[in-house]
């Protein structure tokens, strides 16, 4: 099969292609420069070097910055991805739940965090909490979506298995249809992962003292001269989630080993 | 016979998991309900939550005031009051929506099956792919507004960017995660590598894109409805930003819930098509 | 082929209360319309305690279909099927029965061992215990080295013999088994089917045995039903006379070669009755 | 004349003293000069001198101040008068404490290059400004110069960036004179390439930032009141007349790197002639100016932000006020 | 089991130009460290055009491992294999043979007719004529009444069957087969049995065949190679030396049985010459 993580390869090839768009970046920037004028071009796109001269400068701020975001989104993510799963596995029990909850969940998706803030807020004073919420809330959905087609997708045989052997409930959930559905939590927690540190930002506009979010406006906020910060905390926010991303799929490795795409040795490699 | 220390009782007398389409009953599952009530059980938990709502249940339960939630009757009086320009925004904003999740999922999809076929650099491509989800819209939105002007185009950009990264992953995980013996089949057969990916790989991935069709319907009206928040002039989110700064709350909500519906239609649409396109994969799923 | 199969239907004697199995008048309709197979259509029979009854008939007649109802993964469309006198979600319940399905259905995630001690663990066994009794079962079906490979590190006929070891770790009182050697060679078949034997004898278990090879199922039955196709339907029942005690040798015997002459001409006669290919 | 703090000068050690109240105020936007006073009365221990532990909670995008108050998320907050009128009108119980700037910040702003050098110039351009309730003044200029706010021009939503200017997808833009009217000449333009127009100048400008809080809460709470609004109308005067000093204190309550001292000193230099404008003495910083508060009520009520007239007694807590500065 | 066995390899002897499969010392390992197992070892045979030949051995001896080196699924360790001449991989482009692998493998999203319609649709072959090969195939294997089924409502030996329809709807020159009649009863398999016979003969094709069944490899084979496990080695070759014709009377003659007693003993010299149970 395809893909091993393990392999040296694909995590070179990480690099390989951050460098190459990095590159592509400069040559963009380096082009618009060319018939624009300095802000109309970096409004659209700056130097990267300038962006990581602003990185340098204040990596120290970046990094602290980044660590608060970060924080919010792993325990955002960490409550959305128990949340999720939790209740992928609920509707999954009982064909009825599944269809009286899943219209509900769906509207979920679909109402924007800034109507229900003064909702939140108006519920729990306490805004660490309430960021939790907002994250959680934002996570959940990919992960309900993967988890549930895992669940569906377990094997009839295995199914008819842990029936016959007149394995309770819970078995049926731990011994067979978890394990059968890891993979696909494991897509929903990556494509989750990095959302939760969108959301996370997300939850620092609606008012937090520091984070990722709040120096994205600032930066956004006082124009021109905070040009190369803006795409730092971008650069920064998309390292973030990417880190997260890789970090999923090397738990996704350690925890699914039989998944045929880390199997050490195996048919059609031929 | 056996010996009694190996027989558990029948302790575990509600383990029953229908397996398969031809099980008659469903009897024995762990919660039962008359079929009639399961069917209607939807509609009812929604017309009790509204009927709670509207009589203030959940004011009084979290303490809340008509100017923070206001009551579904207010809601409903406000989009009959402004029908014609909520109709006019949610087809700009469905606009946007739907424009953006095209664009967007086809070019995750894009990614994902070209990613397919390069093992290493294929799966880190989509590694770099999936940080498109960690740039916020309120980032997007300005970049995009420098890139695509002030018009509709924007909004539709930030809703290809957001689209793209679940899709790609979602897809790719499909794409890949073949049992060997379907592989060793077609390599047996010499199929070409397109062979490959419209014989075996795409029909085994579609239900993971259709995961990723259903994440990124969602996602595509947050997408525009936020996007609107920062410079568009009119669309649902316009709108429900505007007012909820002045406080009017009914209209406000009137957005969101136009938004949603907007939003469950489209996705039972996604959800539909799912039934028609993949007929073998009903009958063997549980619950 | 219709229930009035010219051939005799010899149905032993046994004392009601001794029916573990009963099958009764039992049919099962899949899908609808065109696509509408009646996979099974009034099917009778009963397994005695302690007996060892195989069933035996054309592909696609129905076999998996009957044991899928004995194990309460199906429901009869019409007809009722009871397991040591009750319903069979009890005697599922009561864990009365291991079952080794047509295909290994081992789970990618466990080791051998640990797909062996899954019933095991389902039941709460201690640790310990469930590794004393996936030894001597790996020890049994000779895969003790392969203990901590993964299912798709070994050969099909290798995984066969897992779900083999997997319905015996709980000792059950019924054991239902699907073609569980089809995939194995002569002669670990030939020392499966001695075990199969002498687990029977020593703890009185009851077998009912999918097979497609005639001497086989003359080797290890009390009783052979055999099965006609399109739709499902108990051809006949033979009561097999061979001494209790089944050796090797018995193979090679006059009465042995007798016996599979008379089943073998049940399914010509069955082909030549209707005038269609029946076996196809 | 620096009042030594008696109780604490730090903000640390203030929170650790269990006998100050704890009291949660609500910015408008991110930590900046604009809010300078506030910092001040924090920093230079004002509010610890009245007993009050202050903590500050940043605006952004996203967050509604009116809301943040009515919910007991915050229990006092800095919004426009505007947005306290409206909100009003649609029955949040919101009243203002003390009128933190006295004048309209606004300009509008376009391109030398576009030629506008009059309102009347204006016709048929594309005029962006914030929405929500802030653009009604910007529509009473129009009327004021002849233009009619729906038809002559096309109002359009301006984002919280100056790069609808920038990019040449707006012909007018609004700017405050103390943050964007400067990013805009950060960005390299010269104040000559500029044609500026005062709304102030033009006598349809609204009142801007001022201090409210839930009404019941002022009720049941009216000494805390008078002191968090003594606090900062302290607060400002001591950032009015230590400008350098206050910048740095702002300086360290922003996140490092997010804006830069020299864009923060004209902030507080431009905010402060809005707050204490010439003629104005230290004791009438926060005052509620009868004829400003009409003008802008009558502007919201004339282009609808309001549907009926504001009812001025009710909507300003001046006895607060009047405490405050006895 | 050593090479050093003391049975005798009949090696019949071939112009080697007519060598169509050439498996020449090849030795496969699987896994690493203490999971290491070496599949085969050091493996020699060949294979010549219009022959069939029969693999038999005990469980996890290599079988399947052979078949995948042959269709190039799985490169050797060391040694080499030829087909055609060639390298596999030319031989797998230039679809030189059909093969049905040990499970079905079957695509859950194509009908049964889809599914052996699936090699001629990677052809290019036109629609109508598509439907035409496999309106015959379904015939041949006794499915068409299923051809609108999807694989999961067939039972095992009816997957089975579809997947040997599949091997041969490209009518490939050789066909490589992996227990394609375990699941099968004995009548139905008969029937199989004589198709391929035919078609061998009809059509020159040539076949490697893997099973278990010690007279099915007599009645199909033109040789017949017994390996040995652990690690897998090729054991003795044994030339079939009855009629090209075969017909079902074959099946009783005593030239037949001879050949059984032969083969069978090799199995049990081997299990006596090692002092361990080989065939567990
Ligand atoms: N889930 C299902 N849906 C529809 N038809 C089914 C299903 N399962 C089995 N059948 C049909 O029922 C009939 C009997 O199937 P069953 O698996 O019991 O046969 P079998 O006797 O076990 O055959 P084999 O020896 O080939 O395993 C077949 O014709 C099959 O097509
Ligand atoms: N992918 C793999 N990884 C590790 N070991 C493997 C793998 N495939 C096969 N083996 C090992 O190689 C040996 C031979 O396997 P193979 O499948 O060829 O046996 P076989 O002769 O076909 O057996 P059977 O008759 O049971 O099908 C076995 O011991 C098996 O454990
Ligand atoms: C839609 C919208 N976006 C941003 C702001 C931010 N903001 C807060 S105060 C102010 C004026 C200058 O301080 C601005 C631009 C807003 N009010 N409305
Ligand atoms: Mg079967
Ligand atoms: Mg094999």
């Amino acid at each position: 099969m395809f893909l091993r993580l393990g392999k040296p390869g694909y995590r070179v090839w990480v690099l390989i292609w951050i460098m190459s768009l990095l590159i592509l970046w400069e040559g963009i920037a380096w082009a618009l420069h060319l018939f624009m004028s300095p802000q109309q071009a970096a409004a659209r796109l700056p130097y990267l070097h300038q962006v990581m001269d602003a990185s340098i400068r204040y990596s120290g701020t970046l990094a602290e910055q980044g660590a608060v975001t970060f924080g919010n989104a792993a325990l955002g993510f960490a409550g959305g991805a128990l949340l999720g799963l939790l209740l992928a596995l609920l509707m999954s029990a009982a064909g009825w739940l599944e269809r009286t909850l899943s219209p509900y969940v769906v509207s979920s998706q679909m109402v924007p965090v800034i109507g229900l803030a003064p909702i939140v807020y108006g519920i729990i004073h306490n805004a660490a909490w309430a960021r939790i919420l907002m994250a959680a809330y934002v996570t959940f959905f990919p992960i309900i979506i993967h988890t549930l087609k895992g669940l569906k997708g377990a094997s009839r045989e295995h199914l008819e298995l842990m029936r016959a052997s007149g394995a309770s409930r819970t078995a049926h959930y731990t011994k067979c249809l978890i394990p059968s559905a890891l993979p696909g939590l494991f897509s929903g927690l990556k494509i989750a992962a990095p959302l939760a540190v969108t959301s996370s930002i997300v939850v620092e506009l609606m008012g937090a003292p520091d984070g990722l979010g709040v120096l994205m406006v600032s930066s956004l906020y006082y124009g021109h001269a905070q040009v190369g910060m803006f795409w730092a905390t971008i650069m920064l926010s998309m390292g973030i989630g990417m880190i997260s991303y890789l970090f999923i799929s090397l738990i996704e490795r350690w925890l699914t080993p039989w998944q045929p795409e880390f199997r050490s040795t195996g048919g059609g490699s031929a | 016979m056996m010996p009694p220390a190996r027989i558990k009782s029948v302790q575990a007398a509600n383990a029953v998991i229908p397996i398969d389409g031809s099980r008659k009953d469903t009897e024995g599952d762990g919660i039962k309900l008359s079929a009639l009530f399961r069917t209607l059980l939807p509609w009812l938990a929604g017309a009790a939550c509204l009927t709670l709502w509207q009589l203030n249940f959940f004011h009084v339960l979290l303490s809340l005031e008509a100017y923070q939630l206001p009551v579904p009757s207010a809601i409903v009086l406000s989009i009959r009051d402004n029908a014609e320009m909520l109709l006019r925004y949610a087809i700009y904003s469905g606009t946007e929506m739907l424009g953006g999740f095209l664009i967007g999922s086809l070019l995750g999809a894009l990614a994902a099956t070209g990613a397919s076929f390069f093992p290493n650099s294929g799966k880190a491509a989509v590694t770099v792919l999936s940080a498109l989800n960690a740039i916020p819209i309120v980032a997007l939105a300005p970049i995009m507004n420098n890139w695509f002007g002030d018009g509709i185009w924007s909004r539709i950009a930030v809703v290809s960017v957001i689209t793209m990264a679940a899709m790609a992953v979602s897809l790719f995980k499909g794409l890949t995660s073949i049992q060997p013996q379907y592989d060793e089949l077609l390599h047996s057969l010499a199929a070409s590598q397109k062979q490959f990916l419209w014989k075996l790989r795409l029909p085994h991935a579609l239900p993971s894109l259709f995961a990723g069709l259903k994440i990124n319907m969602s996602t595509s009206i947050i997408g525009a409805i936020v996007g609107e928040f920062f410079i568009a002039s009119q669309g649902l989110g316009y709108l429900l930003s505007d007012q909820i700064r002045l406080a009017n709350m009914p209209l406000a909500w009137a957005c969101i819930v136009i938004a949603a519906l907007l939003g469950i239609v489209l996705y039972e649409l996604v959800v539909f098509t799912e039934k028609k396109l993949l007929p073998w994969n009903q009958t063997r799923t549980v619950g | 082929m219709t229930s009035q199969s010219p051939a005799p239907i010899h149905q032993a004697v046994i004392p009601s209360a001794n029916k573990l199995i009963d099958v009764d008048h039992v049919s099962v309709v899949f899908g609808s319309g065109s696509q509408q197979v009646t996979a099974l259509s009034s099917v009778t029979f009963h397994v005695a305690s302690n007996e060892f009854v195989s069933l035996l008939g054309p592909s696609g007649c129905g076999k998996s279909t009957l044991l899928r109802l004995v194990a309460d993964l199906l429901q009869p469309t019409t007809g009722s099927v009871r397991v040591a006198e009750q319903e069979p979600r009890r005697a599922r319940m009561q864990r009365q029965f291991g079952i080794v399905f047509q295909t290994p259905a081992l789970f990618d995630w466990r080791t051998i061992r640990r797909n062996v001690e899954l019933p095991l663990e389902l039941l709460g066994t201690p640790r310990k215990e469930c590794r004393r009794i996936s030894d001597e079962l790996l020890e049994l079906v000779g895969l003790t080295r392969f203990a901590d490979h993964y299912p798709w590190q070994l050969s099909g006929g290798m995984q066969q013999r897992v779900s083999i070891a997997r319905a015996l770790a709980l000792d059950p009182p019924l054991l239902l088994m699907d073609e569980p050697f089809s995939a194995l060679d002569e002669f670990t078949k030939e020392k499966l089917q001695l075990e199969l034997l002498q687990i029977k004898r020593s703890t009185g278990k009851t077998f009912l045995f999918v097979t497609h090879s005639i001497p086989e199922a003359i080797f290890l039955s009390d009783r052979i039903i055999v099965l006609s196709a399109h739709p499902g339907q108990v051809h006949s029942i033979h009561n097999v006379h061979l001494p209790a005690e089944r050796q090797s040798e018995l193979r090679e015997t006059e009465a042995f070669y007798q016996m599979i002459t008379t089943i073998r001409n049940c399914f010509h006669e069955e082909r030549d009755a209707s005038n269609v290919p029946a076996f196809g | 004349e620096p009042s030594q703090p008696a109780a604490a000068s730090s903000g640390e050690s203030e929170a650790a003293n269990p006998s100050l109240t704890k009291v949660k105020i609500q910015l408008k936007w991110v930590p900046q000069a604009q809010f300078a006073g506030i910092y001040a009365a924090k920093e230079k221990g004002f509010f610890a001198e009245e007993g009050i532990d202050a903590e500050i909670i940043p605006g952004g995008p996203d967050v509604v101040i009116e809301q943040q108050v009515v919910n007991g998320a915050a229990d006092v907050g800095i919004t426009g008068v505007d947005s306290l009128l409206v909100s009003r009108d649609n029955g949040l119980p919101l009243v203002s404490l003390a009128q933190i700037s006295q004048k309209s910040s606004y300009r509008l702003i376009a391109k030398k290059s576009t030629g506008i050098t009059s309102p009347a110039q204006m016709k048929g351009k594309k005029v962006s400004t914030w929405f929500g309730s802030q653009q009604f003044q910007v529509l009473a200029f129009m009327e004021k110069n002849g233009l009619d706010p729906k038809k002559d021009i096309n109002l359009v939503k301006q984002g919280f960036t100056m790069d609808q200017f920038f990019n040449d997808q707006v012909d007018v833009a609004t700017a405050t004179i103390y943050n964007e009217y400067h990013v805009v000449l950060e960005s390299g333009m010269k104040e000559s390439d500029l044609d500026v127009f005062n709304i102030e100048d033009a006598g349809v400008g609204m009142l801007e930032d001022t201090l409210i809080a839930k009404k019941d809460w002022v009720d049941s709470n009216h000494e805390m009141a008078v002191k968090v609004t003594r606090a900062i109308l302290k607060g400002w005067n001591y950032a009015i007349d230590h400008q350098d000093e206050t910048v740095d204190i702002v300086m360290s309550h922003v996140t490092e790197g997010s804006t830069t001292r020299e864009h923060q000193v004209t902030m507080l230099a431009e905010i402060a002639k809005l707050i204490r404008p010439e003629g104005f003495t230290e004791k009438q910083v926060g005052s509620f100016v009868q004829e400003s508060f009409a003008r802008t009520a009558d502007i919201a009520l004339k282009y609808g932000l309001i549907k009926k007239a504001a009812n001025l007694n009710e909507a300003l807590e001046k006895s607060v006020y009047e405490e405050a500065v006895k």
